[in-house]
């Protein structure tokens, strides 16, 4: 089994992808011979051609209105969007068309389009490419969005994507693209989930963390941390926002009794609420105290050299841990 | 640049020399029959609407020159993405009055199999189909296919980032997509100066597309135009944009109030200038439709308008629930508990 | 006192606005000679010309976009959306330039803007006209978020909005725009709260009500008819979203030990998680049932002759109200 | 249209017809003076990334002269609003190295007043400048005031809706902005060619923007044709268009990798085309800069770059906390429980 970073095994699975469905396509900016600013999409114009691995032009929401075009068409682009904070262009065709077609449609069009967005801070990056803004897609209904964590999910996670007949939006956790792993490309391995699945990272009986993308790192340190205090954490990684896999994470919650949720976004309104209510309705009378969030604060993205205080970190994440054993 | 006219408001043919259209008998019946037939079925709608039967309709009165003109300038198989008033052209590739009525009674938020007429569903939200119609060009391109695509929108919908980023890209990528714009002077209250500065068809020719402007309430030169760039287009030259000036006679929709913003005598203008008359006084003139043809397309109006209104009031409306089946192709377990719990909820009243 | 629809009771706020502020301008497709689609600026470019109020080219995005720059310059603009739906041409320009100019410029600019949406359903609307999308800005750092929900709301907090120094996402119930009651233009009455505060609608003791917009009604009737089977409930009116006033929210709750939320919009990723999970944080121990969510369904708004299904309705509520009770 | 030259690139002087300019020595001197000092400030600049002093860098190298002969041409009233790469043009408005650094350093997300410099801070969203230029035009038009606004943008930035839609908007609405587009030929890997099928300048005109395209590396004809259309649009002649043919000598940002996507013999023919080296040739036919002059000019460069070193590494860095007190004019008890919470967390590994 190769050893990729993270990069690279989404690479490979693109270039799976585009092998295994000829109709598939790789769109957006600069992801032609620069391979993408992050090299994800690297080579892959010059050994599939102009034609099915396009440079477009500078205009986000046309990069989701012509992919919509071509999915009519029958072809199944996955975009690119450059960063986090350059989708809000494409928002209008996201929300109201992606999202919406296939109801408006009334289940006759089917648009099998890929989002793929890295997201997230950690890398130093100045003012609006370092978003977490998976909570504007979660709310809205028709669509999947999935967040991959390490080089195995992110290979297998966009593939699957690519392979499904509904929109999906893609994150991929920019500060883990240099992360390396082993990289399984055959099918059938057990440690390959369906793509709605949550994974459990860590098994643990006091508490549970719920965590995504980048902070998933995070979280298993603040669980080999915990050891030390004689605290057993379960570590999940949600990997599917929605749908979301409240079978999996109800059952953990039923067992610790506990529960911390973290990312990276702002609190206030932030993915880790629905997951708050949902669990609380779920498990109420087992839950020995309410589920904890931890979060960026509710604050534009600041500065670079703010990010350490702003992102979650080992500390924040064990603070919340020490409030629920509080509580 | 002067719109391209082929029949005067007087009903007299002015061959153009770059637009040459065999003006026979036969065609200009059809188009009449066709432009008579819009009309009776938005009527009929309109009046479905004021007693009730529909929540809303958006006329497409004064503007069936521009959408009967152009969309049989297309083979049936060029794929059309309409906007929201394109009710002429829908007839026009089969589209039934049940289909094009359901949208508008509310019972589903469209009407027709896109595939099946190649004829997209309604966009309602303005310009948004425009890069949809782009990015469809690009299927096109790359199939290597003998089609090209037309895409509908408004004056008003031409200000939208969405629309002027679709001109560029279509352009930039040259793909076979025809723009065609019904600027039909209005965009709810707001006047075509409102919304911009310079003619459209200058502004298209600045993107680097083949740009025209036609009388689009002549029929005859908003066919002719549309056959002649829809050839160039197969022949690869290029994506083009046809400006079809016209006017919405009726208010915006069945909520408007067009007595606010509009004038009588800038009503009474364009009345003068109505595709249906014009090409009526044609035919007149001309003795190319007698009696009996006359007889025929009245009957066809009053058997389509009858047809409209009894099907609008049986439009099958399906249970609630299905609301939950066509959001996702691939099931999920959010919706289908959602699904189960409002049955429940629905039957624990029923016990 | 006169009574005044809610239309006319925010149009004399705008008529207000534009005596008491110099600088602030009415601007927005077709707010001019035709009033407005619901003719909420009725009036008004009569009154102070076409430099004061704008009829717009048809550009959302724009339309926000110029406002930010007349906030520059020192205006203080007013823009209204025409339908909920069509706000996210505009959402690259709230989100990124709107919402964060303040924190990108280090606090040095300041953009007195109010959007006014009307929001939601109930009226039998088309596709795209009947949404509720104060999820995606209450997760937005840097805007206030507000709704009102009755004439005498609408006229002061749109005159509270529009005399702030914040960019305000100002949410109008359209259902209720034809709803009458007596409004007091003048200053000093007890009634009129500062705009970031929840009013209590109706004082009970056994469980809380909390919502916003055109569903107050709606808890209104409910907790009427909860009468019957011997229950107090309390109805909190949210009216700001972002800053939330959890004060008196928590004081309620505290007080009943129940908590149901009514929105329209989608549950998954709702408002409704946010009051959930932060309310739950709060009052954990006096919680006698987990906070219950009422709203849409997660699909996109339905066809017109399904709203009645899929809005919350006095029964889903009472069935709520029901669980929570049975919990 | 050919590009408007005045200066050729061999330091001759080409006057032309419709674009005057007063070439004195003086003027010359200024402006080899402010793009000597604009290229070496980026130098330093890039070298503070190199070496870790700051988070990224764009180089503004090749754009000097179209940076300096546009902002040159406007009066100090005028308000500008910058992209992200107008080094150059914010030098010539006083703005210093350390309010330029800081931003990139990562310590602040911009770095001056803009009310103090008439300068906007930089916009990195593409585009999204232009419909707040439009709307401060909006606002000196309704305020009566002497003044023009400039907006700077580049090629790539075009193909964004809101770029469209400003150009249409302030053309509608007849405002007193200029929009000056650096067409440096890439936008990061993307070459012209993909973005646009036809000329900037000519789709600028389609909008009914008074459109103008200059030798964007020509100091001189970048500073008449400024001067000459800022002048009609003082004068009360509509909103106008500029668009200057330059190039990015550097890569995108110190990110980028630009051998991956350009040839070398392309960046060799720009060279050849420098703007600073060509107006060398003309002080020195002319004779119109000695010796001393240009002592004093690289002692000023070896200082200004100093400077920029110096201030850098002391470039202020608040408290965290004080992030709280940006996001909102009125305090909000959020933020205000988030600020204190988060004085409380980190109090608490203090003891
Ligand atoms: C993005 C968006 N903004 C606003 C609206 C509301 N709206 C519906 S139709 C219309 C006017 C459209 O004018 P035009 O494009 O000229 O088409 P016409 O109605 O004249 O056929 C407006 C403003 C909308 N549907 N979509
Ligand atoms: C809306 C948006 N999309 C994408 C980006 C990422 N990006 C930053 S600069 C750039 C290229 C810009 O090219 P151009 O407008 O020609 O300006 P230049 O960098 O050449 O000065 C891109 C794609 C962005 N900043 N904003
Ligand atoms: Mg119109
Ligand atoms: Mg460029």
């Amino acid at each position: 089994m190769p050893v990729l970073t993270l990069s690279n095994a989404i690479n490979t699975g693109l270039r799976r992808v585009l092998e295994d469905h000829p109709k598939s396509i790789v769109m957006g900016q600069d992801v032609g011979s620069l391979g993408g600013v992050f090299r994800v999409t690297n080579g892959l114009q010059k050994d599939f051609g102009t034609d099915r691995v396009i440079d477009t032009p500078l205009a986000e929401s046309s990069i989701v209105g012509t992919a919509i075009g071509l999915a009519l068409r029958g072809y199944r682009p996955v975009c690119e969007i450059q960063f986090d904070g350059f989708v809000y262009p494409a928002f209008n065709q996201i929300v109201s068309q992606l999202a919406k077609i296939r109801a408006r449609s009334d289940g006759r069009l089917c648009l099998p389009v890929v989002i793929r967005i890295p997201v997230g801070g950690g890398i130093g990056a100045v003012e609006h490419h370092s978003e977490s803004n998976e909570a504007y897609f979660t709310h809205t209904a028709g669509l999947r969005v999935v967040c991959c964590s390490n080089p195995l999910d992110g290979h297998w996670m966009l593939r699957q994507a690519a392979s499904g007949s509904d929109p999906v939006i893609f994150y991929e956790p920019k500060r883990r693209y240099w992360d390396k792993a082993e990289v399984s490309e055959s099918a059938g391995t057990e440690r390959v989930l369906p793509l709605h699945k949550a994974r459990i990272v860590r098994a643990g009986s006091d508490l549970t963390l719920l965590t995504y993308g980048g902070m998933v790192q995070t979280c298993l340190q603040a669980a080999e941390a915990a050891v030390e205090d004689g605290r057993s954490i379960e570590v999940i990684d949600i990997r599917s926002l929605s749908p979301l896999d409240l079978e999996t994470i109800t059952a953990s919650v039923e067992k610790t009794g506990r529960c911390v949720v973290v990312h990276e976004a702002p609190v206030f309104g932030g993915f880790g609420a629905e997951i708050g209510s949902a669990v609380t309705e779920r498990v109420f009378y087992r839950l020995l105290a309410p589920v904890l969030r931890v979060g960026g604060f509710d604050t534009p993205y600041p500065p670079a050299k703010f990010e350490d205080q702003y992102l979650p970190d080992l500390d924040r994440v064990l603070d919340a841990v020490d409030r629920s054993f509080a509580w | 640049m002067n719109p391209v006219q082929l029949l005067d408001i007087d009903g007299e043919l002015r061959p153009h020399p770059d637009w040459p259209l065999d003006v026979t008998p036969g065609l200009c019946r059809d188009f009449y029959r066709r432009m008579r037939l819009a009309r009776q079925f938005d009527q009929e709608a309109q009046t479905l609407q004021r007693q009730g039967e529909l929540g809303l309709w958006v006329q497409s009165l004064g503007q069936e020159a521009a959408q009967v003109g152009s969309v049989t300038a297309m083979r049936s198989t060029d794929y059309v993405f309409p906007s929201y008033r394109e009710h002429a052209a829908a007839l026009c590739r089969g589209i039934t009055p049940a289909e094009l009525l359901i949208q508008w009674r509310g019972n589903r938020h469209s009407g027709w199999d896109p595939d099946r007429y190649r004829f997209h569903i309604y966009t309602l939200v303005l310009a948004a189909q425009l890069p949809h119609a782009t990015g469809y060009a690009m299927g096109v391109q790359r199939d290597g296919a003998d089609e090209v695509v037309l895409a509908y929108f408004g004056d008003g919908a031409s200000s939208e980032g969405d629309a002027n980023e679709a001109f560029n890209w279509a352009a930039a990528a040259d793909v076979p997509l025809l723009f065609f714009c019904q600027n039909n002077q209005w965009a709810i209250s707001t006047p075509v100066r409102t919304q911009m500065r310079a003619p459209l068809h200058q502004r298209a020719r600045g993107f680097g597309l083949d740009a025209h402007v036609v009388d689009g309430n002549d029929v005859l030169a908003v066919h002719a135009v549309t056959s002649g760039v829809a050839q160039r287009l197969r022949a690869g030259m290029g994506p083009a944009f046809i400006e079809a000036l016209t006017y919405r006679i009726a208010g915006h929709s069945t909520s408007d109030d067009p007595g606010r913003y509009r004038t009588d005598s800038e009503l009474d203008s364009w009345r003068a200038r109505d595709p249906i008359g014009r090409l009526k006084r044609l035919l007149d003139k001309q003795g190319w439709a007698d009696k009996a043809f006359h007889t025929e397309v009245d009957e066809e109006c009053r058997t389509l308008a009858a047809t409209a209104r009894s099907v609008c009031r049986d439009l099958p409306l399906s249970d609630f629930s299905a609301v939950f089946d066509t959001v996702m192709a691939e099931p999920t377990s959010l919706l289908a508990g959602q699904r189960r719990q409002y049955l429940e909820f629905v039957d624990s009243f029923e016990d």
